[in-house]
């Protein structure tokens, strides 16, 4: 089923949400190789995306909301992961157009275009230990999934899953961006929380169009 | 008219001494402080930045030093929302902020232009 | 134990920013403030700087960042005519101050030894 | 006339006095090519140096005079004169050593190693556009002027004399040292202001050794 306004604030509320609830996870995990605001800074984010969700006009596309989280973060994170997904939602918006519905090939591309907007903007590479790698297993999976004849849940769900996989992966390296590289050998075994909080994002994206479709099944 | 400097800090000490600083090689420079989160914590403010940057520019252009990596996120992320025309005549200087920052001040003061600004930044290691 | 760190600037703002900033990434270190004249107005101290350098040191050392080149010769005043044991153990790092200041702190916090935690300032360039 | 402590604290004093006088001129030199407080910088350290001269001690040497002298100026200067002036002073004063008397040779070896002094610490060569621009040319003199047979008072007149002209000479230079190096060919046309307060300390030094001088052929 393809997915559409609905969704997408469905998606961003449950990225508040979540993010809400990890919040102390993500700021012991910025604390032990950044400055431990990560889930702080989050936090204020998506919050104030969610204060601004209720302004939007009946008929706003998907990716006038995608717009929207994105000027929000960039504007309320002030911590590198503001910029950073703030111009994966404004890349994101970008794909998205002015669809009024993202069918598996759109959230494809969508997914695609934000992993390119945090690439662009960060200059990580995968193996850096940063959030791009949770996004790029999550485009891959993603494209992938939508490959093999997948739903549009199904593919948000491969994508959450390869990004919680990604997340993980990052715990033995050293990083090469950001505050972490500072720490040398000494950020191996930790996990790096922008790839974590990605993950829970993407989850969350996953999470919220399987309910849609069920939904849209039973009734 | 003469160009622009600002100072992006995580810390809103840390860039208001700049000027102070900087000032004092540098008292007619247009130098703009841009330190810490909307809330005045540690942090970078994308409003914050986004409006210095108007502010510093004159029609010379704008050179803007960072103190550490997400500020230079900041910053970039700032430019890409400026108008096209102010956005061309804007320059994130890979420079230390302090020493660069003293050096790209006292140059705009004495009426160099953008170019030469950012060149006097970037090749500033601070120890003369 | 570990190694200390002090910053000498001519803005005492500047030098109390950078503890902040610095505290984020390294909330254990021993970071000092050294900046301004006893005024508190801009300049340095030599008093300020030494104390802050018998402050800083635990036994294992400690690594001076300066602003320009007259906090330079201050510190160097410094280091003269402090105690031979202390004076053995005091670097001052050819960094710039936030950049080499930062990466300073979180070497020390590591727990790096006098020689590592100079190093860390030395090559730090601060766009991470 | 070999010259005591008497002379070390009437030095001392009438340098204060025209440094004091000549404050506005400092901070305007210093004000075209650097951060215009070197007048108040030595203003504030020389008063600070009169501030202790009561305390001395009635037998102390001259070498002990010069010590206070170096170690106030470190402590109160706060600018790089404070550090560099300090240091002349010091290793002027262990060029003294314990000797009650300075005569011609020992004011030039004082001299000399206070110009040493200077270089040690700001590490500065001549045509740097620094304060070595007065005191190099004045430890030259001083020797020619002690080498031809002069006086304690008349080799004190050619370092002053050599210094004056070492501070105008530096006004068509670049600055290699200190703040005036940021200006690159905007320091052309400006005199040092370090150097200039050096020629003003070290006609100080002849003024009050010819009056010295004249006092005891008069009593
Ligand atoms: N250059 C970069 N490219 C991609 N991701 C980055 C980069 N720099 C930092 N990050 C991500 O940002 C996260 C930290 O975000 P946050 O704590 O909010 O910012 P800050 O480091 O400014 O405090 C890191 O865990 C990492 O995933
Ligand atoms: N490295 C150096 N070597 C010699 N003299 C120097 C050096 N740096 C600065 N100076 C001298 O110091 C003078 C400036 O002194 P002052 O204004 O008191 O210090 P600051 O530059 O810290 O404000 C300069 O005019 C110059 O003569
Ligand atoms: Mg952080
Ligand atoms: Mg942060
Ligand atoms: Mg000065
Ligand atoms: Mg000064």
């Amino acid at each position: 089923m393809a997915l559409g306004t609905g969704w997408v604030v469905d998606w961003v509320r449950a990225s508040a949400e979540v993010v809400k609830e990890h919040r102390t996870e993500l700021v012991r995990l910025d604390r032990e190789i950044g400055d431990g605001d990560h889930g702080e800074n989050l936090d204020r984010g998506f919050s104030a995306v969610v204060a601004k969700l209720d302004g939007i006009e009946a008929d706003a596309t998907p990716g006038a909301v995608l717009k929207l989280v994105a000027t929000t973060l960039i504007s309320t994170v002030g911590g590198a992961s503001g910029p950073l997904l703030g111009t994966a939602y404004l890349k994101g918006a970008g794909a998205a157009g002015a669809a009024t519905e993202l069918d598996a090939d759109a959230l494809v591309a969508v997914l695609t275009a934000a992993r390119d907007g945090v690439v662009l903007r960060g200059k990580a590479e995968s193996g850096d230990k940063t959030m791009v790698d949770a996004w790029t297993p999550a485009v891959d999976a993603a494209a992938a999934a939508r490959d093999a004849g997948g739903s549009e849940a199904e593919v948000l769900a491969a994508a959450a899953d390869a990004a919680e996989a990604g997340a993980a992966a990052t715990e033995p390296w050293v990083a090469r961006k950001g505050r972490a590289s500072y720490l040398g050998e000494r950020a191996i075994g930790h996990r790096d929380p922008g790839a974590q909080s990605s993950s829970l994002i993407l989850r969350a994206a996953a999470d919220t169009a399987a309910a849609q479709t069920a939904a849209a099944t039973e009734g | 008219m003469a160009v622009g400097i600002v100072f992006v800090s995580h810390s809103p000490k840390i860039a208001e001494g700049l000027v102070d600083l900087a000032s004092q090689m540098a008292s007619s420079a247009r130098l703009i402080a841009a330190g810490g989160t909307d809330e005045g914590g540690i942090g970078t403010s994308f409003d914050t930045v986004s409006s210095a940057i108007e502010r510093a520019d004159s029609g010379d252009g704008v050179v803007v030093l960072c103190d550490l990596g997400s500020a230079i996120l900041t910053a970039e992320t700032a430019l890409d929302f400026l108008d096209d025309e102010l956005k061309e005549r804007v320059r994130i200087a890979d420079a230390p902020l302090v020493e660069g920052g003293v050096a790209a001040a006292v140059a705009a003061e004495g009426g160099a232009e953008l170019a030469d600004v950012l060149a006097a930044a970037e090749s500033a290691r601070g120890s003369a």
